[in-house]
């Protein structure tokens, strides 16, 4: 545990109320986001956009994944090119197959 | 965790809900090996409807209907069985649970596993899920009976999934949980100066073998509990509008593909097959290099190749699919990745072969195992090229020739690894060699009836017979010319059962019998064998190894023995 | 190579699509021989030569040549010739090649289900009438035809029996009312997995009659015994006996079995609908 | 012989063994959730143009915006309790992890009512494929919210007695299970939009 002094966990703190802050009003921005007339790729677009920004904010403050080691960070970037086929694969397979069926 | 190794511990503490590793390793394999027998066993009964197809089954016959003939959804269910039992109950458990358990820490000179409580749970876990694959038999309904594949509409409908799945449930978590703990472990707890290229080639398939299980399960775990949803909730994830079963409509809503199975099972399931195989390659190059008396040929691409064999072994898996329908873009994918991932695995096994040039061979029974391993993994391998070549695939698929495929790399090919391990590393558990005498009599005959069991099925094939038929091609015409063999290959089998009876008796013969050896009796290198055999409980080591030494430094010229243990410091 | 695999089982096609597709078996099993021929050598004189009674001492570097790596990218580029060469135009050809206007060729519907094929033939006009899952009757109407629709009137069912003519292009839409099968063509060399939900075209045309083919299988264990349709997916406790027939008849065969489908429809008798068992 | 580095961070990884296991047991999530939401791709795909949407509309917005912000304050109190252990405050720490189990509490509660709602309107996982994956996800991730649940309230109570012996180590379960927490977190923020937005 590398515990830092008083003055570097109270600037901690400060950072986490932003991120708190933040997460707070992309949810607002979100919702309201939603009833706005849009088509639905652009609703589809800016839903994944806000929601991928509040989880980097997250990831990398709440689980201080902007500090962690690269170790951690190796293992996650491995996870997320995986996660991507997974998310890629199927689409492409519904497209290509429903070309001939 | 280790403050009561000095404790006299009870013997409940000590040899069922134990944390020490080697215990666990201990009940993993023994535990494997009866389910490897009861999966055998299951074989050896549908082989005799295969061999004479309606005739009432002798001695156990009653067990299976009332005239002892095994009837059409008793042998898918058995069929099933005998697949998800080898596959999730036997090789996983005894190569990753049992061997990886066992050995890794030893190899790496840790005291124990990074989360020995974890180790212990994920053992009860696989064991409660073997109770409940088990148990399926003696349900109601009877155990799954639509493949290990489980595809659905099929799954969805058929009796006995239910159980199955929730046993893989079960079966899932516990991998899920062994394999953290063997990364954890590899990478937290290696002794000093034990770097990542000193690393023993058994510990980097471990690695990447966990690396497969920790990333592939989870989205089969996913769509189990979809399938258990359709099953149980009514939904409809994988039944589309408009299905008609028994000609009533099904009360469904519908809106979902069977496709979405197959994506989801795949990605596991081709990933799980490397599962199978690297822990296997892992053991045959250990016991390759200790009696070769000469270092692996070739370690860094070794390693590089099992690495890069994880990574694409994770966007191969629609080759399963290629008659599902598939477009030029998707099929054209997965054949190139399907070719690029065979390369690797050319790598590794010209690696092993040329590792016995200018070699000294010992041809002990672990090593008759080991050498066995390469040409029967390098038949079910070869086969596996023109099932990946779509264009052959349109004849092949889902005939004998894809069972004659996969059972070359996992019957002669992992189980024999495994025997080569059990072999090897006996005396580091009993402090007992294995009697060899014993041990070719059960090499020999294995090697050919496994052959005899499994060549015709190429043949059979080939002539296009499909596979999981109940009667063996019987009702078929184009079966006509090569049913002769499924006689042939039943009495194989059955003969290659009794040639493992030398093998369970030299298991429990050596455990008081067996010669006596020190703790280095084959006069290896790497860190295991420092230990004293049986190593200590919990703490394995009397003094952590320190290591000086790459992992496999034999016959090095100018030595005046022809093996240096890793743990022996350099000399000024 | 071919005629190897032949005496070990492989059956002789007799479609337009089947010389391809053996000849990549063909040329797929050449290169496992050779690289298991290659290496078994290899394997064997290591194994001899090595042996410790006969090499008492080991050689730390063994081989130093690195003309395994020649070796593998050998392999490699054999590989991507296959691929390149034999099997991306082929599965193109399957893919893309579907007729798409139904002048001068057969097309039929295979709809399969729990250990039957039904086989939907459009009739005269060439056009098949709507199908929907709630007309479904296992004895009457298997496929769920509504006779009111347009072109439904001329269609008939057939069941387990397809007939084709010889030397023609012919469709199948293939589709399945319950669980996946696999609708298989062995001596065509046809293989596609029925999957629930989706209708699937391919495109096959035969180049030999039945009575032909009976004619060269006399003297072989397949003799008397014509060609089929077999299911290659499990389907469940009847997979096994999941046969349908398959006839290859000469331009005027299949015309006169056309015009006999089209009496048994006047008749309206559905009993016999039903194919002989045992005729193929 | 004691396990090494369950404590102190390896040396050249940087890292003690809980700190990677988490990460990895995460990263099996990732995977696992990942197998679901591909299937919500799948599904929406093959699904008529619009229908999600449409069957979409009878889920209860503002609710589900009030539980987002529930969540995200309990991820906030968490990474709070933490800091307080850091900062030796035990008796903060004991505080934001009761604010953390009540933000949980009040979740399942809303996802009570949101479910009953459901129900009540006769809206079932079988209704249609968009309730289906509704259901299993929200389902799946109310049972990692409950787990959670389980395991604060053990290092809530119970298990904090480890402060007093090893107060290293307990911090260090403090971060391992906020890691865990947060996660879920960053699960509901994506399924909030695509189950209830889009
Ligand atoms: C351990 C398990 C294992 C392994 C390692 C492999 C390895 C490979 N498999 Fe196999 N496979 C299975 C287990 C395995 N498979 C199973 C269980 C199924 C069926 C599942 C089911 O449907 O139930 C299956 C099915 C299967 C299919 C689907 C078939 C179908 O359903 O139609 C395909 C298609 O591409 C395929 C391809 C391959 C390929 C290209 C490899 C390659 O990785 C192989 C690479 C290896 C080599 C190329 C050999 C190299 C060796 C040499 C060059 C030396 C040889 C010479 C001597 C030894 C003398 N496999
Ligand atoms: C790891 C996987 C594995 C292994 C090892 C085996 C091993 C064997 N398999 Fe199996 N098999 C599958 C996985 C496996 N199989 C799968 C996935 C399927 C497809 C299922 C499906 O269609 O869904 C299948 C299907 C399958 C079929 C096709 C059935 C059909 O399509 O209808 C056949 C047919 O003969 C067969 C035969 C055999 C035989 C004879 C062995 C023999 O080689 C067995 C060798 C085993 C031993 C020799 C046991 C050794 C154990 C001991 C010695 C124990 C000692 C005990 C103590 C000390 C306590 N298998
Ligand atoms: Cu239909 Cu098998
Ligand atoms: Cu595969």
């Amino acid at each position: 545990m590398s515990s830092g002094d008083d003055v570097d966990i109270q600037s901690h703190i400060k950072v986490y109320m932003m991120v708190f802050a933040s997460l707070a009003v992309l949810t607002i921005v979100t919702v309201s986001a939603s009833y706005l007339d849009l088509t639905s790729g652009e609703a589809i677009f800016l839903a994944l956009v806000i929601a991928s920004i509040k989880g980097s904010l997250v990831a990398c403050f709440f689980m201080h994944l902007i500090s962690e080691k690269a170790l951690i960070t190796w293992v996650l970037m491995l996870t997320a090119g995986f996660f991507f086929i997974l998310m890629f694969l199927p689409m492409a397979s519904f497209i290509d197959q429903a070309q001939i069926g | 965790m280790n403050a009561h190794s000095h404790r006299e511990e009870s013997f409940f503490r000590k040899y069922i809900w134990s944390t020490d590793h080697k215990i666990i390793g201990l009940q993993y394999g023994l535990t494997a090996l009866l389910f490897l027998s009861v999966g055998f066993f299951l074989m050896m009964v549908m082989r005799w409807q295969l061999a004479y197809p309606e005739t009432p089954i002798p001695f156990v016959g009653s067990f299976f209907g009332e005239d002892g003939i095994l009837l059409p959804e008793i042998y898918n269910s058995l069929g099933a069985m005998h697949g998800t039992i080898m596959i999730f109950l036997g090789v996983v458990p005894l190569a990753v649970g049992a061997f990886g358990n066992y050995l890794v820490p030893l190899q790496i000179g840790a005291p124990d596993m990074a989360f020995p409580k974890l180790n212990a749970a994920s053992y009860w876990s696989y064991f409660i899920g073997g109770v409940i694959m088990m148990g399926s038999f003696f349900s109601e309904e009877g155990a799954a009976r639509s493949g290990w594949t489980s595809y659905p509409p099929l799954a969805d409908i058929e009796v006995g999934q239910t159980i199955w799945l929730i046993g893989m449930v079960f079966l899932i978590t516990s991998s899920l949980l062994g394999s953290m703990n063997i990364i954890t472990t590899i990478v937290q707890l290696r002794a000093p100066g034990l770097t990542w290229r000193r690393l023993p080639f058994f510990v980097w398939t471990q690695l990447v073998t966990s690396f497969l299980l920790v990333l592939a399960f989870p989205p089969l775990e996913a769509a189990a509990v979809l399938q258990l949803m359709d099953r149980v909730a009514g939904t409809s994830f994988f039944l589309p509008s408009g299905l008609v079963i028994s000609g009533e409509a099904l009360a469904v809503s519908g809106g979902g593909s069977p496709l979405l199975w197959q994506h989801l099972f795949w990605f596991l399931a081709h990933p799980e097959v490397y599962v199978l195989i690297l822990p296997a390659m892992g053991i045959v190059s250990e016991v390759i290099a200790n009696n070769t008396r000469k270092p692996l040929w070739g370690y860094n691409s070794l390693v590089f190749s099992v690495i890069f064999l994880g990574f694409m072994s994770f966007v191969v898996w629609a080759h399963h699919m290629f008659l599902t329908g598939m477009g030029t873009a998707m099929s054209s994918f997965f054949q190139i990745t399907t070719m690029i991932i065979s390369i690797p695995s050319v790598i590794i096994l010209s690696a092993l072969f040329i590792s016995l040039w200018g070699a000294s061979i010992r041809f002990n029974t672990p090593m008759l195992f080991a050498l066995a391993f390469l040409p029967m993994f390098g038949i079910g391998g070869l086969t596996g090229l023109p099932l990946g070549i779509a264009a052959s695939d349109i004849y092949l698929h889902d005939t004998y020739y894809v069972i004659g495929h996969f059972h070359y790399v996992v019957a002669p090919g992992t189980i024999f690894a495994l025997f080569a391990g059990i072999y090897y590393w006996y005396p580091k558990i009993t402090g007992r060699r294995m009697n060899e005498r014993l041990g070719q009599l059960h090499f020999w005959p294995s090697l050919l009836f496994m052959n005899g069991v499994f060549m015709p099925m190429f043949i059979q094939g080939l002539a296009g017979v499909s596979r999981r038929l109940w009667d063996g091609g019987l009702e078929y015409a184009h079966a006509a010319g090569v049913l002769q063999w499924n006689e042939f290959m039943s009495i194989s089998a059955w003969l290659l059962g009794i040639s493992q009876i030398p093998f369970i008796i030299n298991i429990f013969f050596s455990l008081k019998r067996g010669e006596k050896v020190d703790r280095n009796p084959w006069e290896a290198t790497t860190l295991e064998w420092v230990a004293p055999s049986p190593p200590l409980p919990h703490i394995n080591f009397e003094t952590l190894p320190e290591v000086h030494r790459e992992a496999y430094e034999y016959s090095v010229p100018g030595r005046n023995r022809d093996f240096t243990p890793q743990t022996e410091p350099k000399k000024g | 190579m071919i005629d190897i695999l032949r005496d070990l089982g492989l059956p002789i096609s007799i479609s337009s699509n089947g010389p391809v597709i053996d000849e990549t078996i063909a040329l797929m099993h050449w290169l496992m021989l050779f690289l298991f021929i290659g290496w078994g050598t290899f394997f064997i004189v290591s194994l001899v030569k090595f042996r410790k009674s006969k090499s008492p001492q080991a050689d730390y570097i063994g081989v130093k040549s690195h003309i395994s790596t020649v070796f593998e990218v050998a392999v490699a580029l054999i590989e991507i010739v296959l691929l390149i060469g034999f099997s991306f135009p082929i599965w193109a050809s399957r893919v893309n090649d579907v007729p798409t206007s139904n002048e001068g060729i057969i097309h039929v519907r295979v709809v399969a289900q729990q250990y039957v094929w039904n086989i939907h033939y459009p009739g005269p006009d060439g056009i098949f009438g709507s199908t929907q899952s709630e007309l479904v009757d296992e004895v009457s109407n298997p496929v769920g035809l509504d006779r009111s629709s347009f072109g439904a009137s001329d269609d008939f069912i057939t069941i387990n029996q397809l007939h084709i003519p010889v030397n023609k292009k012919v469709r199948i839409d293939l589709s399945t009312k319950d669980v996946i099968h696999s609708f298989k063509l062995p001596e065509l060399r046809v293989g596609q997995d029925a999957i629930p939900g989706m209708s699937i075209p391919l495109h096959f045309e035969a180049t030999m009659t039945s009575n032909q083919f009976l004619k060269k299988m006399v003297g072989t264990p397949r003799e008397g015994k014509g060609l089929e349709i077999s299911c290659a997916q499990l389907c469940g406790l009847g997979h096994y006996r999941m046969r349908g027939y398959l006839t290859v008849d000469t331009e005027e065969e299949y015309n006169d079995w056309l015009s006999l489908q089209a009496e048994y429809l006047l008749e309206d008798n559905e009993e016999d609908e039903w194919g002989d068992e045992e005729d193929w | 012989m004691e396990i090494p580095y369950i404590v102190d961070e390896r040396p050249d990884t940087g890292i003690y063994n809980a700190k990677l296991g988490i990460w990895l047991f995460l990263a099996s999530e990732v995977m696992l959730f990942g197998g679901l939401f591909s299937s919500y791709v799948f599904l929406r795909l093959g699904a008529p143009v619009g229908a999600f949407h449409e069957w979409g509309q009878e889920l209860n917005i503002p609710l589900a915006t009030l539980n987002t912000l529930i969540l995200i304050s309990s991820s906030m109190t968490m990474v709070m309790s933490w800091v307080s252990l850091k900062m030796n405050d035990f008796k903060k720490f004991k505080l934001y992890m009761a604010l953390t189990l009540l933000c949980a509490l009040c979740f399942l509660v809303i996802k009570y009512l949101e479910y009953s709602a459901k129900i009540h309107h006769h809206i079932y996982p079988s209704t249609n494929t968009f309730y289906a994956i509704y259901f299993t996800l929200t389902g799946l991730h109310g049972l990692h919210i409950i787990g959670g649940m389980v395991v604060l309230f053990y290092l809530w109570v119970p298990g904090s007695n480890m402060w007093k012996i090893k107060p290293e180590q307990f911090t260090n379960r403090i971060e391992i299970v906020g890691l865990y927490w947060h996660f879920v977190d960053l699960v509901w923020i994506f399924l909030f939009p695509i189950l209830y937005l889009l």
